[in-house]
């Protein structure tokens, strides 16, 4: 069990004064897919995600991930058994250019963060494994660019590009296409699952068609709660979804 | 929380070069002070406030912590630096290690206490911790309370450097502070700078890739505050005293003031800022308690109109690291 | 590092400018330095006021008649012992200072002392009251003025014990100086047949007072000596009269007051207080008559302290040295060494002398503050019940431990 | 025991001092996100008020109680308008910074004018005297400040908690750009919360200007203690910063009884150890 | 995608004069620019929605117009007034009532303290009997603690407290994010009731199947623009164009 699938979760459940974000959510999400969180605004998406690697503590439940329990972790020590996340804001570090965002993550596993004699010119044996993954992203010629000054959804493409150098095993991704344009999106999209032919990747997402085509298998949320899972031919068919997603009196 | 210097920090990367000439001018106009008239001690006063300054800029602008404690470093150094040389009869060499070595050692449990808590609660630990070392320091009977440590003998650096002479006095303390100002250049710029600077910037961010961010954190303080006794114990030989003064929260007010008006996580700032206030305490001094009123009211000034001070805005104008 | 110069008193006439220098054994310029605490807990009693009574030794003399050039800068030390000696360094390295004068705060004080003494100036010290200056830390550049606190200990100590106070619970600063006045008191008690019941020793700057108090309350002790100074005295004066200390029969000696203290606790708090002093305004013909000429200087029309009247008196003799010279050879311990070699006399504390520990000697008096009905105007505040003659009331140069002596 | 009664006693009258001021300190910190370092200068102007007012006007006591929370009150809002009100958005340090600017000029001016050492202020006529309680003297004095700096704290948190105005006050707390969206002039309230906290350090030191003396440093080691205090208790809650004031004076004054030399360093002691055991503080919510 | 910039609105289902008329309202979030010029107009006694993706500048709208977005530009006109200058707080007070997304119960308020928090500001609003009428839950539950209702509680509390201000425009932003369909049913019923009362209603939603159920007219909004409008009988025509314009 614990090879197919790589993170789980029993009976996990947030509570806020009274008001219960997420409510007994069990979870399974197989190595190697790509699984979709989906779900109405304020369905318990992002609660979900920051339980899951551990930016909120759960009120009830279990979290375990490739076999192992790590509800009572904290958020660094999931990043580095490789869970890492993306937020649903951009978030890169603004003041430094890409290749130095990217860097950093690199520098986590492979060199010598605490080193504060050495120059950190040092860390330049880094710089053709960053400009790789920048290349990747579509992000060639951005390299020197401090990030702030990056459009949006180059931010958004850079942020993946981090995560992705800390070649983690599972990436948990935060509404990637927030905010994006058409253009943006069918970008982003091609290159999650370009990426996923290598990780396993939990995402949410609101955009419907986004999902349809990248997903192999979709839980649908709401009122923190899991109504219904599985693949977007057979979640259309179900009834209780289109209600749920698209809202009473649907036709 | 956002970072308190967020919108103080110019946006182009890091200019070495740059940095690197400012600095050998810096050098050498600080070298050349000997032979120009000005009195060698206002300057080394001033020199060992800069390293000061600096070391606690390090703390703030590069790991946005803002410490209203560190009096307590530079105080301590000067202490145990103080009694290694009139009690032990310590060389001066083994006098500064002592007073780096308490310094540290006080970072380290200072550091774990406080770096448990951010913002302003982070700010009033500190402020408190080094209240309560203040008390600690008026009664223990090593510090001769109220009457602080008096006539520390100089002796010679290394055996050869007669610390008596102002002259060489002057170059062993502008050594000194170079040393201290390039290592806390090098903290900069060097992989845990990096990643400290990463922290600043997002730290969610950052966890989320994993760093373990309280650990670089209290690495920055332990840093900072070393570096911080470095200064107080050079500040020993130039004054020839360890006093109460140093570990009371004026001072700590004082070095978060000379860092301001200089700029906070600039370079150079500090060392113009802790300048500034120096002077301008030797000049308006003739004006008694109105140095304090002056002295808030460039807090003021500062806090309301000129937030990325001198050096700050200089680089802002310029587009370029200070 | 606070320097200032508060007057420039360019006395000499043009054609002592002209020969100024010419000639090393005439040299005819001097230069004081009035280094004290301008603003702070001191203020009061050395401060300006300190720097006027300087200026005014300086007309009193009548130098400027004879061709002598004196300037005098003032500096505010700030009770902080590293900025005082950065000021004191900084007057004789660049302003060429002759001599450092006042200085209160015994920190501060003795840090001056070590300055003074690496530069060869002159260091008559008006403020501090550390007996130190002159025992273990004596210099051949100082001249200590004034009080100390082997003195008050003594005057104060030794008559209350003889009047029947031999019971004694103290509250003492808890520092050197506090240590140093409960020690010698404590000595002085014991021999005179009294018995110390009990103490506690409280932080400086307290504010609050009434724990202790309670505890002396509970000792039963006849006298509770106050061992501290400034704010920490004032303060427990007046709470003792709050918990009805004083009402409930016991007695409270304050073994370091100042004028300004009284004033600041008012004589209806503070009426029935014993303690010693060597100077009061009101004490004679002389001392009211410059008294008078003092406190129309002063911005609130204040008479001198005794501090200030150290200044102005050490200040004289010092002069009295220099004129004895022939000029100022600008070497410290050859114008001491002057100044010890001369009797001291003069209007404010009367007839003494300087020991070769630099302590001057003359009177003390024991006071007594006066009851708000007894009190004549705004600063007629003593009765002097009793006084000690100098060679009582100092250390015996036989209990010192001076260096100096032992040549 | 008696003597040990008697400093309990003791103990409350100065936690009387601590509640008050970091009960000013939790009300303005609610709704400025500012710590005011200028509190304890503050503090220091209500004394010198009550000073002024019966030197130069011949103005009482009871007046004083009055007029000098408002005199401060005013000058607290004047500082609010023309100054903090700038920092809005920025990072709350700033604040701490500005106000330590602030508490400096004060100071310093009342220091130039009035010099270090304290000014004699008399207690009121009907509060002279004392009581013998059996186990100790109590001046009524002191009695008088701890009952009514009991009232006053009462009072605020039940204008805090149970009014329809403290209701404002707290949602403004929460969520001041919603509230303000409502219609209610938020800045206006922010405005008169900081006349008010400063208000309650005035009072204080209107209270506290007969036991000690009125000087300009009265307030600027006391506001470091007051610091650890909120520290301790977290500001989490208006009660938990009155009961933590007040735990606290008596705390202190126990070990004024049974180990003296550290009364001076017992809070902070004690901040460091519920530092260690709970980082938030005792009734704290998260930075 | 069609990038058609609509300015004036299409055909009139309301029946009163203009209440609201904005144009080119532009928005910035410190530094990222979110309204790039907004125009649109709200009849008196409408329901307005305003469609459109996340991120897409809905809520922003909503709080511009509402004074409480740190700057921005154009025209808004409100009962002829401009208010593009005005404080929330004075914006309130001409008569416009905001209800946010995230509801904004004050947790440390009760029912009745939250209920009661927003003052009145001109005559005309429903006093407390009705509104309890409307929202019989309420009343049972006065002396709870404002987060310890249900989501659905929360909902009717937030729109319930701006009822009684008087203002006659309403600007509801999601008010069935999260809650259970019998629950948007019934907020559905109580907003066609605030209509029939006379209120003027805009509406932000994602689900347009429910806003179908109250709505007059649509706007559709993407990067900060109107990028299409509509009226409610021509919803039907619009589907699958919406189906593209939401990604749902």
């Amino acid at each position: 069990m614990a090879d197919e699938f790589i993170l789980e979760t029993e009976g996990l459940t947030k509570e806020f004064a009274g008001f219960f974000a997420v409510r007994d959510v069990a979870l399974k999400v197989r190595r190697g897919s790509i699984h979709a969180l989906i779900g109405p605004n304020g369905a318990g998406k992002t609660t979900c995600f920051n339980l899951l690697t551990k930016f909120l503590k759960p009120s009830a439940g279990k979290i375990l991930y490739k076999g192992q329990d790590i509800t009572a972790m904290a958020p660094a020590d999931v990043a580095r058994m490789g869970l890492v996340r993306s937020f649903q804001i951009s978030a890169v570090f603004p003041h430094m250019t890409a290749l130095e965002n990217v860097r950093v993550a690199l520098q986590r596993q492979h060199g010598s963060s605490f080193d504060f004699w050495r120059s950190k010119s040092v860390l330049n044996r880094f710089n053709d494994r960053a400009q790789e993954l920048l290349n990747d992203v579509g992000l060639s010629e951005f390299a020197n660019t401090p990030a702030v000054e990056m459009p949006y959804g180059r931010k958004r493409a850079l942020e993946i590009a981090t995560t992705l150098a800390l070649d983690p095993e599972m990436m948990l991704l935060d509404e990637p296409m927030a905010g994006m344009g058409h253009e943006d999106i069918d970008k982003i999209a091609a290159l999650i699952k370009r990426i996923s032919a290598k990780y396993t990747i939990l995402m949410v997402e609101h955009n419907l068609s986004v999902v349809a085509n990248l997903s192999d298998i979709i839980t649908v949320l709401t009122r923190g709660q899991v109504l219904a899972q599985g693949h977007y031919s057979e979640l259309t068919k179900d009834e209780r979804v289109k209600e749920a997603y698209l809202g009473a009196g649907h036709a | 929380m956002t970072a308190l210097t967020d919108d103080t920090l110019p946006v182009t990367p890091r200019a070495i070069r740059d940095e690197m000439i400012v600095f050998v001018v810096m050098a050498l106009l600080l070298a050349a002070v000997p032979f120009s008239g000005i009195y060698p001690f206002f300057v080394m006063q001033a020199l060992c406030f800069a390293l000061l300054a600096c070391a606690f800029n390090l703390l703030i602008g590069y790991g946005g912590l803002l410490s209203f404690g560190h009096a307590m470093f530079l105080g301590t150094a000067g202490y145990c630096s103080a009694h290694a040389l009139k009690v032990w009869a310590l060389p001066p060499e083994l006098g500064i290690l002592v007073g780096v070595a308490g310094a540290f050692v006080l970072s380290i449990i200072t550091g774990y206490i406080s770096i448990r808590r951010q913002g302003i609660y982070f700010s009033m630990i500190t402020l408190a911790l080094s209240q309560l070392l203040y008390f600690v320091y008026l009664q223990a009977p090593f510090t001769h309370g109220e009457d602080g440590i008096q006539g520390i003998p100089q002796g010679r650096m290394f055996g050869v450097f007669d610390l008596t002479k102002p002259t060489v006095l002057y170059y062993v303390v502008l050594v000194g502070f170079l040393a201290g100002f390039l290592l806390i250049y090098r903290i900069i710029n060097s992989p845990f700078g990096e990643v400290l600077k990463s922290i600043r910037e997002n730290e969610q961010r950052a966890i989320s890739l994993g760093y373990r961010t309280d650990h670089y954190k209290f690495l920055a303080f332990v840093l900072s505050g070393t570096l911080a006794g470095f200064a107080g114990s050079l500040k020993v030989f130039v004054a020839q005293n360890a006093s109460l003064t140093d570990v009371h929260w004026s001072m700590s007010g004082e070095v978060v003031l000379m860092t301001l008006v200089g700029g906070l996580g600039t370079i150079f700032g500090p060392v113009v800022g802790a300048f500034a206030i120096i002077a301008m305490q030797q000049y308006l001094a003739g004006f008694g308690q109105w140095v304090t009123v002056i002295q808030g009211s460039i807090f003021v000034i500062c806090v309301l109109t000129f937030r990325r001070g001198v050096i700050g805005e200089i680089a802002h104008y310029l587009r370029r690291s200070l | 590092m606070k320097t200032k110069s508060i007057a420039s008193f360019l006395l000499g006439t043009a054609l002592a400018v002209t020969t100024a220098g010419a000639a090393f054994a005439q040299d005819k310029t001097v230069k004081i330095g009035a280094l004290s605490d301008q603003s702070g807990l001191y203020a009061d009693l050395g401060g300006p006021g300190s720097t006027l009574a300087a200026q005014m030794a300086v007309e009193d003399s009548g130098l400027a008649a004879k061709g002598w050039k004196i300037e005098i800068i003032s500096g505010d030390h700030q009770n902080k012992p590293d900025i005082g000696t950065a000021i004191a360094r900084q007057w004789f390295d660049v302003d060429k200072v002759d001599v450092i004068v006042d200085v209160p705060n015994s920190g501060v004080a003795l840090a001056v002392n070590n300055i003074v003494k690496e530069k060869n100036g002159v260091y008559i010290n008006s403020g501090a009251a550390t007996s130190d200056l002159t025992n273990a830390q004596c210099s051949p550049n100082t001249v200590h003025w004034t009080y100390d606190t082997y003195m008050l200990a003594h005057t104060t100590g030794q008559a209350l014990v003889k009047a029947g106070g031999d019971t004694w619970f103290f509250l003492t600063a808890d520092y050197a100086f506090g240590a140093a006045l409960e020690r010698d008191t404590t000595a002085v008690i014991t021999a005179n047949g009294g018995k110390v019941v009990g103490g506690v020793k409280h932080p400086l700057n307290t504010p609050d007072f009434s724990s202790f108090l309670l505890q002396a309350q509970a000792s039963k002790a006849k006298i509770i000596g106050l061992a501290n100074a400034g704010g920490d005295t004032t303060n427990t004066i007046k709470q003792a009269a709050e918990f009805g200390i004083v009402k409930g029969g016991q007695k409270l000696a304050a073994l370091l007051l100042f004028l300004t203290d009284v004033k600041a606790i008012g004589l209806e708090t503070a009426q029935g207080l014993n303690f010693t002093e060597t100077f009061y305004w009101d004490m004679n013909d002389q001392t009211r008559a410059f008294s008078k000429r003092f406190s129309e200087k002063m911005k609130n029309n204040a008479p001198p302290t005794m501090v200030q009247a150290g200044v102005y008196a050490g200040v004289r003799h010092y002069f009295k040295a220099l004129e004895a010279l022939g000029g100022n050879p600008h070497d410290g311990v050859k114008v001491v060494e002057k100044m010890k070699s001369l009797p001291t006399e003069d209007d404010l504390f009367g007839k003494g002398e300087i020991q070769p520990n630099g302590r001057t000697i003359h009177s003390a008096y024991l006071f007594e503050v006066k009851k708000p009905s007894e009190s004549k105007g705004p600063w007629d505040f003593y009765k002097l019940v009793g006084s000690v003659p100098g060679d009582q009331a100092f250390t015996p140069l036989s209990e010192s431990k001076c260096a100096l002596l032992k040549k | 025991m008696q003597a040990l009664y008697a400093q309990l006693l003791v103990g409350l009258i100065n936690g009387s001092f601590y509640a008050l001021l970091s009960l000013g300190l939790a009300v303005i910190f609610g709704m400025l996100n500012i710590i005011n370092f200028a509190h304890g200068a503050l503090y220091m102007m209500g004394a010198f008020v009550a000073y002024f007012l019966l030197s130069l006007g011949g103005i009482n006591y009871w007046w004083a109680l009055l007029i000098a929370p408002i005199v401060v009150g005013v000058f607290g809002m004047i500082l609010e308008r023309t100054m903090l009100q700038w920092l809005t958005g920025l990072d709350h340090l700033y604040g701490l910074l500005l106000t330590f600017g602030i508490a400096l000029i004060v100071q310093g001016v009342f220091q130039n004018y009035f010099g270090s050492s304290g000014l004699p202020y008399a207690i009121p006529d009907q509060l002279k005297g004392g009581m013998n309680l059996g186990f100790m003297f109590l001046p009524i004095y002191r009695g008088w400040v701890v009952v009514f700096s009991l009232v006053v704290c009462i009072a605020t948190w039940f204008l805090i908690e149970k009014t329809r105005l403290g209701a404002n006050l707290r949602a403004a707390t929460e969520n001041p750009t919603l509230v303000r969206a409502f219609g209610i002039n938020v800045p206006r309230m922010i405005t008169l919360t900081y006349g008010l906290g400063v208000g309650l350090a005035a009072l204080a030191g209107v209270l506290s200007a007969p036991i000690n003396q009125v000087r300009p440093l009265m307030g600027a080691d006391l506001i470091i203690v007051v610091f650890a205090v909120v520290v301790i208790g977290g500001m989490g809650s208006i009660m938990g910063s009155i009961l933590t004031g007040f735990a606290l004076g008596v705390i202190e004054g126990l070990t004024k009884y049974f180990y003296p030399e550290a009364s001076n360093t017992v809070v902070f002691v004690l901040m460091v150890l519920v530092l260690l055991v709970k980082p938030t503080g005792l009734t704290g919510r998260a930075a | 995608m069609p990038e058609t910039a609509i300015a004036e609105a299409p055909a009139k289902a309301g029946t009163g004069e203009k209440i609201l008329q904005v144009r080119n309202l532009e928005a910035w979030y410190g530094e990222s620019h979110i309204l790039h010029g907004i125009n649109f107009d709200v009849n008196a006694g409408e329901v307005v929605t305003l469609l459109g993706r996340n991120g897409a500048g809905k809520t922003t709208t909503l709080k511009s117009i509402m004074g409480i977005i740190g700057k921005r530009t154009g025209s808004v006109q409100f009962n002829s007034q401009d208010i593009i200058r005005a404080t929330s707080d004075k914006i309130a007070r001409m008569g416009i009532a905001f209800c946010p997304e995230e509801r904004g119960i004050f947790s440390s308020l009760d029912v009745r303290e939250n209920l009661l928090l927003p003052p009145v500001v001109r005559a005309g609003g429903l006093p407390l009997e009705q509104i309890f009428d409307l929202f019989p839950n309420l009343k049972e539950r006065l002396n709870s603690q404002g987060t310890k209702l249900s989501g659905g509680e929360q909902q009717m509390l937030a729109i319930a407290r701006i009822l009684r201000t008087g203002a006659s425009f309403l600007m509801l932003d999601e008010p069935t994010e999260g809650l259970a369909p019998v629950i948007i049913q019934q907020i559905g019923h109580t907003i066609a009731r605030l209509k029939k009362e006379g209120f003027t209603i805009l509406l932000v939603e994602q689900n347009f199947r429910f806003a179908s159920t109250v709505a007059d007219r649509y706007y559709v909004v993407e990067h900060g623009k109107i990028i299409d409008g509509f009226s409610n009988s021509e919803l039907a025509a619009n589907m699958d164009k919406l189906h593209t314009y939401l990604g749902v």
